[in-house]
């Protein structure tokens, strides 16, 4: 546990979840998850929890990415709201 | 020593946060790619400097080597839904 | 005066191999138009096979051997636990995929080429980091002067190198240095971006070229290296 | 997302990582036990280097090296590798996958016994990771329609 890295990781991970999901652009949400996902796996890795971090970092890097992009790549990218 | 390593890794916070403005504001998908793979950079840095505080460089290493190897894959694959749709 | 006759001679045998050499790949040139305008993957196999004839399966072996050897090194690093129950782990998994994969890692590498190689790369390696660093340095000037002055252009240059694997390493090397940017490689013809006069003229002279020529044994144009290594030998004859 | 086209830096690159993105996920499931990672996050990772393939070499050669049947069957026989452990232990007379009874079998005391449980387990685990990913992506990406089954059909009517 270290405090001053603990506080900086929460106040991203913050901004990037407050602009996936108030983004208009789908790929753009997609985009700005993987930056969530980077975050998160700090944060595990800050607060001892190693075994998740890893499988947050292997899932969201090799995996979640390229399937949510597969997915928009069948859809319309721009929401209609 | 520890010391110097947390303000080291708060300067690498403070240069994702930098990237994180143009991801977050950048003006189309292109800017937020590029953000995004700086930033996924300088996370594979401060993991190793979370396991030098940690004295435990050896597992820390490992969850680095992952975002050293696949990294690219998501930036890649957004290259080419733009270039299947047409876009560039 | 013999010394004279030598180059005369040498010039007349460079004619005769250039010759050869467009016939060749002209000839190269036609079976790969052949190869690649037949479409399934099967013509294209039996196309590969008919041209490669005999030596493929010793090629196959050489490509297994060799990526097994390096991806045991590579676990080994990874690893670090030198007990039997693991290296025979290792042993096992680097079989594994050097059965999946033996065609990717070395598939365009000539035999005999590698040593050579990697000697000449690590020849050539700090002549590329006092580039990057000498480029580094300017562009930092660039980038904080406050005027700016920079004039961004994109250069394309034809190269001479012929295999792809220099392709990517001339692209890439081309990257690493700041200030160029390699946008695209279309039929062998660079689309380079480059932010300022001064480092497209650094480009244009063709020294990173003939550096990765000579890493890479593109073996059958006289390049600077060469020539370099040539006198030195001519002035000890003298 | 599948379809080839001419970008040679890429498929290049990819060709050099690809052996090392496999061998790094075969280092993880193996070491599992004793630093983090295990059978999914190498799986995961397995998953990775032939979805990266897929998407830099295009359909074509991507099905030759790794085709839907083939994941069928390798996600089929990771969970038979799984299950068998388990009954194993089962047959054996004790709890379902207690890999202190496979001592019997195995000539080594109960400890390595488990180790040796808990790498097999592993193993069958990501194998079917790794295939259920690819199939995923695969069936994703080409909205489970491929072009030679279009053509097929045209002809035959």
């Amino acid at each position: 546990m270290i405090a001053p890295f603990d506080i900086v990781i929460l106040l991203l991970v913050l901004i990037c979840a407050i602009a996936a999901i108030s983004v208009k652009d789908l790929l753009s949400a997609v985009i700005i998850l993987g930056a969530y996902s980077f975050l998160m796996c700090l944060l595990w890795s800050e607060m001892g929890a190693v075994d998740v971090a890893f499988t947050e970092a292997s899932v969201s890097a090799g995996i979640g990415t390229v399937l949510l992009i597969a997915a928009v790549s069948k859809t319309k990218r721009r929401s209609k709201d | 020593m520890d010391n110097f390593f947390l303000w080291l890794g708060m300067g690498l916070f403070f240069l994702v946060l930098l990237c994180l403005y143009r991801g977050v504001f950048g003006p189309g998908v292109l800017n937020r790619v590029a953000a995004i793979s700086a930033i996924g950079t300088k996370t594979l840095v401060i993991l190793l400097i979370m396991g030098y505080i940690y004295q435990r460089v050896d597992m820390f290493v490992d969850i680095s080597m992952v975002y050293a190897l696949l990294n690219f894959l998501g930036t890649i694959t957004v290259a080419k839904y733009l270039e299947m749709s047409g876009e560039i | 005066m013999e010394v004279t006759v030598l180059i005369q001679t040498a010039d007349k045998a460079f004619e005769i191999l250039e010759k050869a050499r467009n016939e060749a790949r002209e000839l190269l040139y036609s079976s790969a138009k052949i190869a690649s305008e037949t479409k399934s993957l099967e013509a294209k196999r039996a196309e590969q096979a008919f041209l490669s004839g005999a030596q493929h399966t010793k090629l196959a072996i050489r490509n297994y051997t060799l990526t097994f050897f390096m991806l045991f090194a590579f676990w080994v690093l990874l690893s670090g636990r030198l007990d039997l129950f693991h290296l025979t782990l290792g042993v096992l998994s680097c079989l594994l995929i050097s059965y999946l994969s033996y065609d990717l890692l070395f598939a365009n590498v000539r035999i005999g080429d590698i040593r050579i190689m990697f000697k000449r790369f690590f020849a050539a390696a700090p002549w590329f980091l006092s580039q990057i660093f000498t480029a580094n340095l300017h562009v930092a000037y660039l980038a904080l002067s406050p005027k700016m002055p920079i004039d961004p252009s994109i250069l394309r240059f034809n190269t001479k190198l012929e295999s792809d694997i220099s392709w990517v390493a001339l692209a890439n090397s081309i990257t690493l240095t700041p200030g160029t940017i390699t946008i695209d490689i279309r039929d062998g013809e660079f689309f380079v971006h480059a932010i300022d006069k001064k480092v497209a003229s650094d480009l244009d002279t063709g020294e990173m070229e003939d550096k990765i020529a000579h890493v890479f044994m593109e073996a059958d144009h006289i390049y600077i290296q060469d020539i370099l290594d040539v006198s030195r030998i001519f002035g000890e004859l003298k | 997302m599948t379809r080839l086209t001419d970008d040679i830096i890429i498929r290049a690159v990819a060709r050099i990582m690809i052996p090392f993105i496999q061998i790094y996920a075969l280092y993880v499931i193996m070491h599992g036990h004793h630093s983090p990672g295990g059978g999914f996050q190498g799986g995961v990772i397995l998953g990775a280097s032939f979805i990266l393939y897929l998407i830099t070499h295009g359909l074509e050669e991507a099905r030759a090296r790794m085709s839907e049947l083939k994941a069928g069957i390798f996600s089929a026989s990771g969970l038979l590798i799984y299950s068998g452990i388990g009954l194993l232990c089962l047959i054996l007379g004790s709890n379902f996958l207690d890999y202190g009874r496979l001592s019997l079998i195995l000539k080594v005391i109960p400890a390595q016994a488990r180790s040796l449980g808990i790498l097999g387990v592993e193993i069958g685990v990501g194998i079917t990771v790794m295939a259920v990913m690819f199939s995923i992506f695969f069936d994703i990406s080409t909205g489970g329609i491929i072009p030679e089954d279009e053509e097929i059909k045209e002809e035959n009517g």
